[in-house]
């Protein structure tokens, strides 16, 4: 990131924007609250909560007991009952916990109730890999999500999204999931003066090109971007697209890169087999069969449990090598 | 049974008791008459009946403020019915049609009703009690003086979320109301097979929740444990844990061989049932006779039958809504 | 079912046939014991294990509390220690309930320890619609399963497979989950005599045609079947393939099918996006691209919860009307 | 503390006392050497030290039998060491090599062991619970005399697994020994803000589980208690439950700003630490003198040294290796 801050802009990271939004949300409206393990006086697993007990009260930011299926389904009831909690579960790895709440609850209510009862539910999860975590941490379980009607699933990779997509989720009437990548934290990006909320609508382009799509979301983007860099010094143009939310997807932006380059390259940290790029790769299969050259390639975790050892943690995540081989590949045929 | 029926004591007015009881018979009558709609296929899927229990839906429901939620099982027909949701709604949603209480998009074991604060109808055993909870959270971080009502069977006791819930409605001091309606038999599982202690109360202790064992046949000793459950609850003093004793007289659903019970048994609970105590009570103390009780179960007849026609009446939510209600709509 | 019953078969229920299964393994190996909700006194609640409390006694039929999270993960300890548990959890849907102790702790284990710790534990679920049972009772959730490394997902849709999976995956040292479709146990079929354990490595063509390939698994595989014979009598010669295991997915057998037909039809009762079907249309996306004249269709539940009319369930659910309609979109190009 | 500390009464030996202290400070200075591996690198990922606790994890283990199982937490190293794995093979897997105990893919919170049972290393609060209900269960239907001790926190006891294990144990009197180690924190939440009843030993009891209170700073009392639970569980009386009080000294992780506790509630444990307290008694006994207390140290720091070496000397696992042991390999 570079040290150049434009006029209007200001930089920030991942974390204090993620903070930003979470106290723009408890200063605004005095129904949204804050709920989850150690959001309080520990000052949330990953610190984006941190101080917030101090200035909102042990009513509004609440620590929880390691109860995971009570908490969420209490954020169910708290959302009909008239309030607007946001329920942090520390990692998607442990929200398995209260899936049956998110899937058999939230995600059902309205349709059960013949449209009566919405959930205006918003859940935070960190989720991915990197810190060498292991295989009850580090895994990207967002698409299981993605998978269920009823919910929203948005992964915002930049300040600005992880900033303004909490209020847009929280002005919806419907449960959201909202998924950080434990990479993002640290790092730095610009953010504009007036950041507010974002639409969640629709993907992204993050880079203009005109020979690959490299189709990716959260933690991944910035992979996607380093890649596009270094292919563009092989003279290979890679448009880079966020699609922000995994459900509902944006099936207009990723057709128009599609139709645009003709090539493409899925990019995400889950699993291979049925993971999100699956998805992805079957809509453009079915809405753009004749538009493209060659077949797609999926850029995937490896099928395993994610492993310790930083070596084998890498070879286990995307990587920007396997993007770059990816985007060759279908560009000039060879990896 | 009639002649050893000892007569209300105390200062319970006639009018009350023939209104309990005929809460009760409404229940009852309708319940059969669902059996019968499932039978000749009007009414599908699974079909929970609540006969045998009909006091425990009667006097809890009575102490249930118009602000007040109420959070109930697949079992729940009885509860909606005393809730207020109306009969015609409640069968149009068995008979799936549009009219239903859920646009016939629940059934049997998802009534719902917006107005009366009745969130379903939930079926995935255990699950309504973190929802109730976070209801009642709501309700002291808005100080309505809303109670949130928990309906399970004792069964569900032994699921996590149950342990999880207790927890925190005690730590958090919420106003919720636990209410076990222990029939003794989680489908085919015995309470003993089920629950290391079968004290129930005790489990609920354990988290410091204040509990009551109560005869969930007697109509009149719910209705008062209820009473005092709703004004712990609504005064502060955090969650109260109930132990309605009841006993459910027909199959768990409507396939069910009942191995796991004798003939015998259900006939010495039915012998005890709730209709029936009742009934000789209010006979041996003047309040109902052979005349009251011919009227009641006309007008309750009749109420059924015309639910039954309007339910037939009703229209079959067309294909072309199917994928309404999955996300909100924009009003 | 024809009432004529070949010689060396017998006709038989997939009720029987999976009670015959567990018999066997049940008789044949005193380690394998089955634990699960009212598998016992009430003899599980679709009758697979009516009478096996009287036959087996209540140490090898465990009736367990309503417990998800503690019978799965008990299975799991059990198979550790030894034994060779059966365990079943009445429907997919309640399986959510313990997913943290099948993804997180069953499919992990052996990759955390390096080698040591296999876990050889049997899951058997009801899953699917088609009862009017709604959202709670309805789904077909195999695909989550389907997604995790460390797992195998067998979905039988026969009596053979149903009877002579179980054996197989028991033999299996890892964790394998067994799906059952609530709509097959009323189902009959014939079973050879010398029935046994059967392969769970292959899919299966279960009808051979040319013009096209039906994809698909479990109870979905009779309305291929169905809709095969009608397209039969439009002039269209379809071909079925039975996945019959989900992890791994057979992709030899799914490209020779498309390779032999070159046009593709997937079906499956799971919600499109993200199902199992975009797997394997990415699958044969990215190995046979240049084998597909037309692209590939999906026949999929619609994305809602499912609704309890039956009209609207109906409709939800992937019919064969569906399958012709798609079949003769991919063969003559209109629908 | 020296001069006010007891001498050891009755007829505990001294080898097995100075065996004991020689455990714990074993264990204790393999913790403070894997702090530093954390600082300078060696170490990666979440990493949760013992330091504080090491009575719980020395006493009980006393009464470990080999044929019995060890389902541990995160915060294992001590149980681990204990157990007898060997300090090579523990720091390895920390280093990530190949001759790690879990072949470098587990870490620090996966530790396993299959020749001793060592069960992990599990990293999902509660979910070890249903694993050494189920390995009880395989242990009494194999008739196998096996016990399985289940290692947890405090803050464990609030999850729903816990609820139905300790149900399931108790139903089905399964010969497991849970051993809560109660430090009074989860993280960041006091033990008064985790569970609505603090006194755990109730929680337990209301399972009919029986369950004891110990003073798990002092490794003599947890050993005698741990000693009672084995021979409970082990003589067919069912599961038992040990709250052992303890408390953490140093950060919940590598990463904790420790904002949810006073430097002075800390000085104040440490004063009273197991080790300390432990080794003044001793000297009182004129068990342990400043002599053999230096023969100890330097025997410790020269194994730990060692396995530092082991470790740095360790093979990486190959990248090829990646994808073996998701499914078990043909023998
Ligand atoms: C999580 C879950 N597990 C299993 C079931 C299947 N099931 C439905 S009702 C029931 C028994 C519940 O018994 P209890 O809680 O006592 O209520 P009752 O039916 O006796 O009123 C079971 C096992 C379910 N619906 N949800
Ligand atoms: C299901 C789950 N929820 C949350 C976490 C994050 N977490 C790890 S340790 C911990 C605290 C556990 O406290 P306790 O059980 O008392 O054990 P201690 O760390 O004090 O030894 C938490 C919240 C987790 N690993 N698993
Ligand atoms: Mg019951
Ligand atoms: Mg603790």
């Amino acid at each position: 990131m570079s040290s150049q801050v434009p006029a209007g802009m200001r930089e920030i990271s991942y974390r204090e924007a993620a903070r930003e939004g979470l106290r723009e949300a408890l200063t605004k409206d005095d129904r949204v609250f804050l709920m989850g393990e150690d959001v309080g006086r520990y000052g949330g697993s990953y610190a984006v909560s941190l101080g917030f007990l101090e200035e909102f009260g042990p009513d509004r930011i609440r620590d929880t007991p390691l109860s995971e299926s009570a908490f969420v389904g209490a954020g169910v009831g708290a959302a009909i009952g008239g309030m607007r909690p946001i329920v942090e579960v520390m990692t998607v790895n442990f929200s398995l916990l209260a899936s049956d709440q998110i899937i058999n609850t939230a995600a059902t209510y309205l349709h059960m109730s013949g449209g009566q009862i919405n959930v205006p539910l918003v859940i935070r999860m960190a989720t991915g890999g990197g810190l060498q975590l292991a295989a009850q941490h580090s895994h990207s379980l967002e698409n299981l999500y993605a998978h269920i009607p009823g919910l929203k699933v948005l992964t915002p990779a930049t300040v600005e999204d992880v900033r303004g997509m909490l209020a847009t989720a929280l002005a919806d009437p419907d449960p959201v999931l909202i998924f950080e990548h434990i990479l993002l934290y640290n790092r730095k990006g610009l953010l504009p003066e007036q950041a507010g909320a974002v639409d969640i609508d629709h993907a992204r382009i993050r880079r203009e090109g005109t020979q690959v799509s490299l189709i990716t979301y959260g933690g991944s983007l910035w992979k996607c971007l380093e890649a596009a860099e270094r292919l563009a010094g092989e003279g290979i143009d890679a448009e880079v697209l966020d699609l922000r939310t995994l459900r509902p997807l944006d099936d207009e932006a990723i057709l128009a890169t599609v139709r645009k380059t003709r090539r493409v390259v899925i990019v995400d940290e889950g699993w291979r087999s049925g993971g999100i790029s699956a998805e992805i790769m079957a809509r453009i299969h079915e809405q753009a069969f004749y538009e493209l050259d060659v077949p797609m390639e999926r850029v995937c975790a490896a099928e395993v449990p994610i492993p310790y050892a930083k070596q084998l943690e890498d070879a286990a995540l995307p990587q920007v090598e396997d993007i770059v081989a990816a985007a060759q590949k279908v560009v000039n045929g060879n990896g | 049974m009639t002649e050893t029926a000892e007569p209300l004591t105390g200062n319970i007015a006639a009018v009350h008791a023939l209104d309990l009881f005929r809460k009760m018979l409404r229940v009852r009558r309708f319940e059969e008459k669902c059996a019968e709609m499932y039978s000749n296929g009007k009414i599908r899927g699974f079909l929970h009946l609540y006969i045998g229990e009909e006091a425990v839906g009667t006097g809890v429901m009575e102490s249930v403020a118009p602000e007040d939620a109420v959070v109930a099982t697949y079992r729940e027909h009885g509860h909606a019915l005393l809730r207020g949701i109306s009969m015609n709604a409640v069968m149009a949603e068995m008979f799936g049609k549009q009219e239903g209480c859920s646009r016939g998009r629940g059934g049997s074991m998802h009534l719902f009703d917006k107005t009366t604060n009745f969130i379903g109808g939930n079926a995935i055993v255990g699950a309504g009690m973190p929802v109730a909870v976070g209801y009642a959270l709501a309700a002291k971080m808005k100080n309505s003086g809303a109670v949130a009502w928990c309906v399970f069977g004792e069964g569900a006791m032994a699921e996590g979320e149950f342990h999880e819930s207790m927890n925190l409605a005690a730590l958090w001091q919420l106003p919720v109301v636990f209410c076990c309606e222990n029939n003794f038999y989680a489908m085919g599982t015995a309470l003993d097979r089920s629950e290391s202690e079968t004290e129930l109360v005790e489990k609920a202790r354990s988290y410091k929740v204040s509990a009551e064992k109560v005869d969930g046949m007697d109509v009149l000793a719910t209705e008062a444990a209820a009473r005092r459950a709703a004004e712990h609850a609504r005064s502060g003093k955090g969650p109260y844990f109930l132990e309605l004793q009841t006993y459910r007289f027909k199959a768990h659903s409507m396939f069910d061989a009942e191995r796991y019970r004798s003939k015998d048994e259900v006939k010495d609970h039915e012998l005890q049932g709730p209709l029936r105590t009742f009934a000789a009570r209010l006979k041996a103390s003047g309040i109902l006779d052979d005349q009251k009780r011919e009227a009641l179960e006309a007008d309750i007849a009749a109420e059924i039958s015309a639910a039954v026609s309007f339910a037939e009446a009703g229209t079959p939510e067309p294909v072309s809504e199917l994928g309404r209600f999955v996300y909100s709509e924009a009003q």
